[in-house]
């Protein structure tokens, strides 16, 4: 075997100090198989090593949560025993280098990590960013990771209810794959990954070992450069027919109690379900690694410890279950094996040919794993733009509208979401194209709501604003449908933190999202963390992506963001302040990308929030939507055009230009339509709680009309609607 | 009436149907693949979803599985057997109905409500539904039908297409044809119109709260004309 | 052994993935390009010693189970 | 003039495609097949007068293309 030295350490992507560390742990030099484990544990994507010191100030408590992050997901009570699993992971750098096997991999993991709690997945999201529509690159990423993540979660059955698409030319060199999954599981049959007991028979299912991904966590936080050809053929090939028959067959498997602790083979394989199982029950393991079913030939225990094959699953089982569990596993034709035991020696012990091939204290790898304080950078906030009445002379409303509903970022992402499957299972209620998608618990009167969100511009030009309305967004996505929040994960994707603006980016988001997360009670109970997406030394715009999840008591109190009927009276709840700076009318209209997002009034959107919500659940709403991309304006369009209706504004008396009032971006509005007969019932309600609001105008049939503009078909605006991304992609 | 749904490794859409039949009034059973009989039916259904993840052609493996030659027997007998998606895949690998299934005309998966016509002369399953034009909903990624001309004109003779993909006003023209089915065709029965393969899915569609109820009528006349 | 063999559409059943192909080739400017089919390649692996013995079993298996005869033929390499 | 091209997962890569067909094989009593490897076959027809411009211009087309070169080697044939 090779004989370990500093430049073989720094090619697994340790630090000089890190390894000369490691060796002292140790008191001797690790082999290399140890140097792989020690490089896959202490790498940032196992470690969190940059992230951890601020990740531990998250908000993650709350009276629904069952479980917060550190497991493999976030738990939380919905009610009659009944809990939802859920989490959202990243698969970014392995979808740029082949995005349909890359995105559907990407899928497949945060399935896994969902039913190895023991819950059956019921929803699929998906957070999808991409290039600058006119980069080379961009229309084959697209479309190859709309093809992984189609393929993937269709086949095995999980229906994709909701959704983000983006494209910024910062993510060019560095497109983000957002996997999201929640699952439904008894509150008394969560399965949990912490092992317990001594001689417990360690076993291996599902698919063989192959040298897939070798080195794929490392890669996962290493930043791209030139050199990225060589790293190709570490991609891993999903299989999502196996997983399905995994899927099966687990949930087979934990129906009775022979199940003390199972973890998903995620990134870095077995080193990392083995360790952190060992770790969390505060023991040793011990493997024989020539037990391991292997797909190739004279697979070496480095190789067999790293490969990152995928739909394989870690389980430590009572004793005297092996025959039954075997049984099963073999009636889904999966591979099953006895690879090892739990010791007490806390030590990971590793054979091969009867050979002892590693020996590491498990505290190493998990408790001593690097942690570190970075420099980071304090942002300011940008100057706040003055426009004018001026910037505004030559342009009309209509030809502005126009512009943004066909714009990339706004534009409908049918072509997307029709590629699917939005219904097995048969619970769907709301599909994508909404506020958030909702699926009924099976066989009951509730029903889960879900969203996806994230927003770049805002978190670049002011990174602590940026964190804060992104959790308010996912939150009032929510409201909108009629759900009442409960808890969220998220992704964050970053750029360099060896960098101290990228850091700052990183740091700052997360303070604004906690402060969000905590005014709202609205918990954080599982995550990701995504480094390193650079390419050539330029970082992405920082982006966390937040997944919210919330319940509706009585799926039929649900409501859509259609307009209903002709006559009802359209409300904008929450108050229109004219903020234009970083909206799409600035960047697209105007082409101004500097100034500030949009403030955060915390008392406002919570109040707002709540009181939607109770309108919406003492029947008085018939639709709602929330005011975001394009403001008012836009919101409603969508509106008419999913209802195909039209509105007719009302004669506009605020005191701040149409421009302003129609586009601008203030945070914590709501569109609400009311019938003629509700509105005092909903004005009385509005005062009584202190919520701004302004009556806008009236459902009409077919058109958009604006007093002075000439009015606007809502069949032509439906067309403009979708077909810049059809067109795009035929093209 | 009795029904039995076959399950094949990667079929998905086993729970929907088995919900389904059993709101409707079936008493359902599902059978496992590598069984080699059917419990006593009136009626089995090859589900839809993704047997043997569509490896090879779709529904060419779940075609050699254990459990076919009763389904045959079953058929061959009279017995009623409907195939949906995948499950019409499988029908047509065994050759219990005639025809091909080919990758969808744009090579992309559709998830979508679609609205078809449907044949209700000398067939149990569409004939007495009072609605001419029926909101269904496909999912599949290879539902482009395809058959010979003589096998279209015979089928065609016999009264054995069964459903064709219209516009919401019963128009049957390219425009309303998603996948770039022969004929706008959607599903088909056999010679005897005992089996029917189609690929919309009725049971995503029986609920007003779903995306359509229109499958409710499918399930409705046939368990009408069974008993 | 290793044995090939290809399957391919049957003339005159539609391929919709080659004629895909065939025009997105055309717009990336391979305009000489005037039509595509595609089919399918297998290697199996037998154990079966004599090669005309084994080629006998593929064709039994292209028959049975790799080839779908009322819209694809076969040929053994 | 008729090009032929083999698109094959590249060796390591895993296929489960091939993996159920050999399973299948193996039930259906072809006990000798130890593996499958699933590829994909393409017949073009181009304008191309010269074979040697033609396979190079197919060439082209492989690494544009047809093939995935992530995870898949072509040979024309
Ligand atoms: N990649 C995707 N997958 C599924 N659905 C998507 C995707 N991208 C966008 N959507 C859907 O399109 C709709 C519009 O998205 P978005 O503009 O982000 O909505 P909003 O502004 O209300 O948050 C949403 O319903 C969303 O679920
Ligand atoms: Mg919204």
């Amino acid at each position: 075997m090779i004989e370990v030295n500093e430049k073989i350490a720094i090619d697994h992507g340790l630090k000089k100090d890190e390894y000369k560390k490691i060796c002292e742990l140790l008191k001797r030099n690790p082999n290399l198989t140890e140097l792989g484990i020690f490089s896959a544990m202490w790498n940032e994507h196992c470690s969190y090593k940059s992230s951890k010191k601020h990740l531990k100030k998250l908000n993650t408590k709350g009276k629904k949560v069952i479980q917060g992050p550190g497991e493999n997901a976030g738990v939380i009570d919905i009610g009659d025993d009944d809990a939802i699993v859920f989490k959202i992971e990243s698969h970014n750098h392995p979808s740029f280098i082949e995005p349909y096997q890359g995105a559907a991999t990407g899928v497949g993991g945060i399935l896994r990590d969902v039913f190895t709690m023991g819950a059956r997945p019921i929803a699929n999201l998906n957070s999808i960013h991409f290039g600058s529509p006119s980069n080379k690159k961009t229309k084959s990423l697209l479309r190859g990771v709309v093809q992984g993540i189609g393929g993937y979660g269709n086949c095995i059955g999980v229906p994709t209810i909701a959704g983000q698409t983006s494209f910024d030319e910062s993510y060019n060199g560095n497109i983000l794959v957002n996997a999201m999954t929640l699952g439904l599981v008894k509150k008394d049959k969560i399965f949990y990954s912490k092992a317990a007991g001594l001689n417990k028979p360690v076993i291996y299912v599902g698919s063989k070992t192959g040298r897939d991904g070798i080195h794929g966590a490392s890669m996962a936080s290493a930043k791209f450069d030139d050199k990225i050809e060589e790293k190709k053929p570490t991609v891993q090939v999903g299989d999502p027919f196996t997983e399905k028959l995994l899927l099966e067959a687990c949930l087979e498997l934990m129906r009775d109690d022979s199940i003390i602790a199972i973890q998903d083979m995620g990134a870095a394989g077995l080193t990392s379900s083995s360790v952190e199982m060992a770790s969390k029950g505060k023991l040793g393991i011990e493997l024989h690694l020539d037990k391991v079913p292997c797909r190739e030939e004279n697979m070496s225990p480095y190789e067999i410890m790293l490969s990152e094959s995928q739909e394989r699953m870690l389980i430590v089982l009572e004793n005297g279950k092996e025959k039954k569990a075997k049984e099963i596993f073999d009636k889904w034709n999966l591979d099953f094996s006895v690879i090892g035991k739990t010791t007490n020696s806390k030590n990971i012990e590793l054979y091969f040919d009867k050979n002892k091939v590693a020996n590491i204290p498990i505290d190493l790898l998990s408790e001593e794993a690097p942690e570190y304080d970075r420099k980071w950078k304090k942002s300011k906030l940008p100057q706040k733009i003055k426009f004018t009445k001026k910037d505004f002379k030559n342009l009309k409303i209509t030809d502005v509208l126009k512009k943004i509903l066909a714009s990339p970022n706004v534009c409908s992402k049918e072509w997307i979401w029709e590629q699917y499957d939005h219904t097995v299972m048969g619970d769907t209620i709301q599909k994508p194209g909404g506020d958030a998608g909702v699926v009924r618990v099976h066989g009951s009167e509730k029903a889960i709501a879900a969203t996806v969100d994230s927003s770049a511009s805002y978190c670049y030009a002011h990174p602590f604003s940026g964190g804060k309305q992104i959790v308010c967004e996912t939150w009032r996505n929510l409201i909108c449908v009629g759900a009442e929040p409960i808890a969220i994960t998220n992704c964050l994707n970053f750029g360099n933190p060896e960098k101290p603006e990228n850091m700052g980016e990183f740091v700052e988001c997360v303070e604004g999202l906690n402060e969000a997360s905590k005014y709202l009670n609205f918990p954080v109970v599982s995550g990701n963390v995504s480094f390193y997406n650079e390419t050539k030394d330029k970082g992405i715009k920082p982006t966390p992506t937040i997944g919210g999840v919330g319940l509706i008591k009585n799926y039929k109190d649900m409501i859509t963001m259609d307009l209903k009927e002709t006559g009802n009276i359209i409300f904008v709840v929450g108050k229109t302040e004219g903020h234009l700076d970083q909206s799409i009318f600035a960047k697209e209209v105007l082409n101004e990308k500097k100034g500030p997002p949009p403030e955060i009034n915390l008392f406002n959107e919570k109040n707002n929030g709540e009181t939607v919500l109770k309108l919406i659940k003492d029947k008085l709403i018939r639709s709602a939507h929330d005011v975001s991309l394009g403001g008012i304006m836009t919101g409603i369009a969508k509106m008419c055009i999913k209802g195909k209706k039209g509105i007719n504004f009302y004669k506009y008396k605020g005191l701040i230009d149409k421009f302003e009032f129609f586009f601008s971006e203030d945070q914590g509005r709501y569109i609400i339509e009311v019938k003629k007969e509700n509105v005092d019932k909903v004005k009385k309600i509005l005062d009584k709680n202190s919520n701004h609001y302004d009556l806008i105008g009236e459902v009409i049939e077919g058109n958009i009309s604006i007093n002075d503009e000439p009015t606007l078909s809502v069949d032509k605006l439906a067309d403009y609607n979708k077909d810049w991304l059809n067109k795009y992609m035929v093209n | 009436m009795k029904s039995s749904v076959i399950i094949f490794p990667g079929s998905n859409c086993d729970r929907d149907m088995d919900v389904a039949l059993k709101k409707f009034g079936f008493k359902n059973k599902m059978v496992w693949h590598n069984d080699n009989v059917i419990p006593k039916s009136d009626l089995v259904v090859l589900p839809g979803g993704f047997s043997y993840g569509d490896y090879l052609r779709c529904g060419s493996i779940a075609a050699k599985s254990n459990i076919i030659n009763s389904v045959i027997e079953f058929a061959n007998k009279g017995g009623l057997v409907i195939g949906i998606c995948n499950g019409f895949q499988i029908l047509i690998e065994t050759g219990l109905v005639t025809g091909a299934l080919l990758r969808n005309k744009y090579l992309k998966f559709i998830c979508k409500n679609i609205f078809v016509k449907a044949n209700k002369t000398h067939n149990k399953y569409f004939n007495k539904i009072k609605k001419d034009i029926l909101e269904l909903h496909i999912a599949h990624n290879d539902g482009n039908y395809f058959c010979s001309k003589d096998d279209l004109k015979s089928m065609q003779d016999n009264d054995q297409i069964a459903i064709r993909y219209c516009d919401s006003n019963g128009e049957i023209s390219e425009k309303s044809n998603p996948n770039g089915s022969i004929q706008n065709i959607a599903g088909v029965f056999n010679e005897k119109k005992n089996i029917l393969g189609m690929m919309p899915h009725p049971e995503r569609v029986i609920d007003n709260c779903l995306s359509s109820n229109d499958g409710s009528y499918f399930f409705e006349n046939l368990l009408s004309n069974m008993k | 052994m290793k044995i090939k063999v290809i399957v391919t559409p049957k003339n005159g059943v539609l391929d919709p993935q080659g004629k895909a192909i065939q025009q997105t080739l055309n717009s990336m400017n391979f305009i000489d390009v005037s039509e595509v089919r595609q089919g399918k390649y297998f290697e199996i692996e037998t154990d079966l010693k004599d090669e005309k013995d084994a080629k006998k079993n593929v064709e039994d298996m292209c028959k049975k189970l790799l080839a779908n005869l009322v819209i694809e033929d076969y040929k053994i390499l």
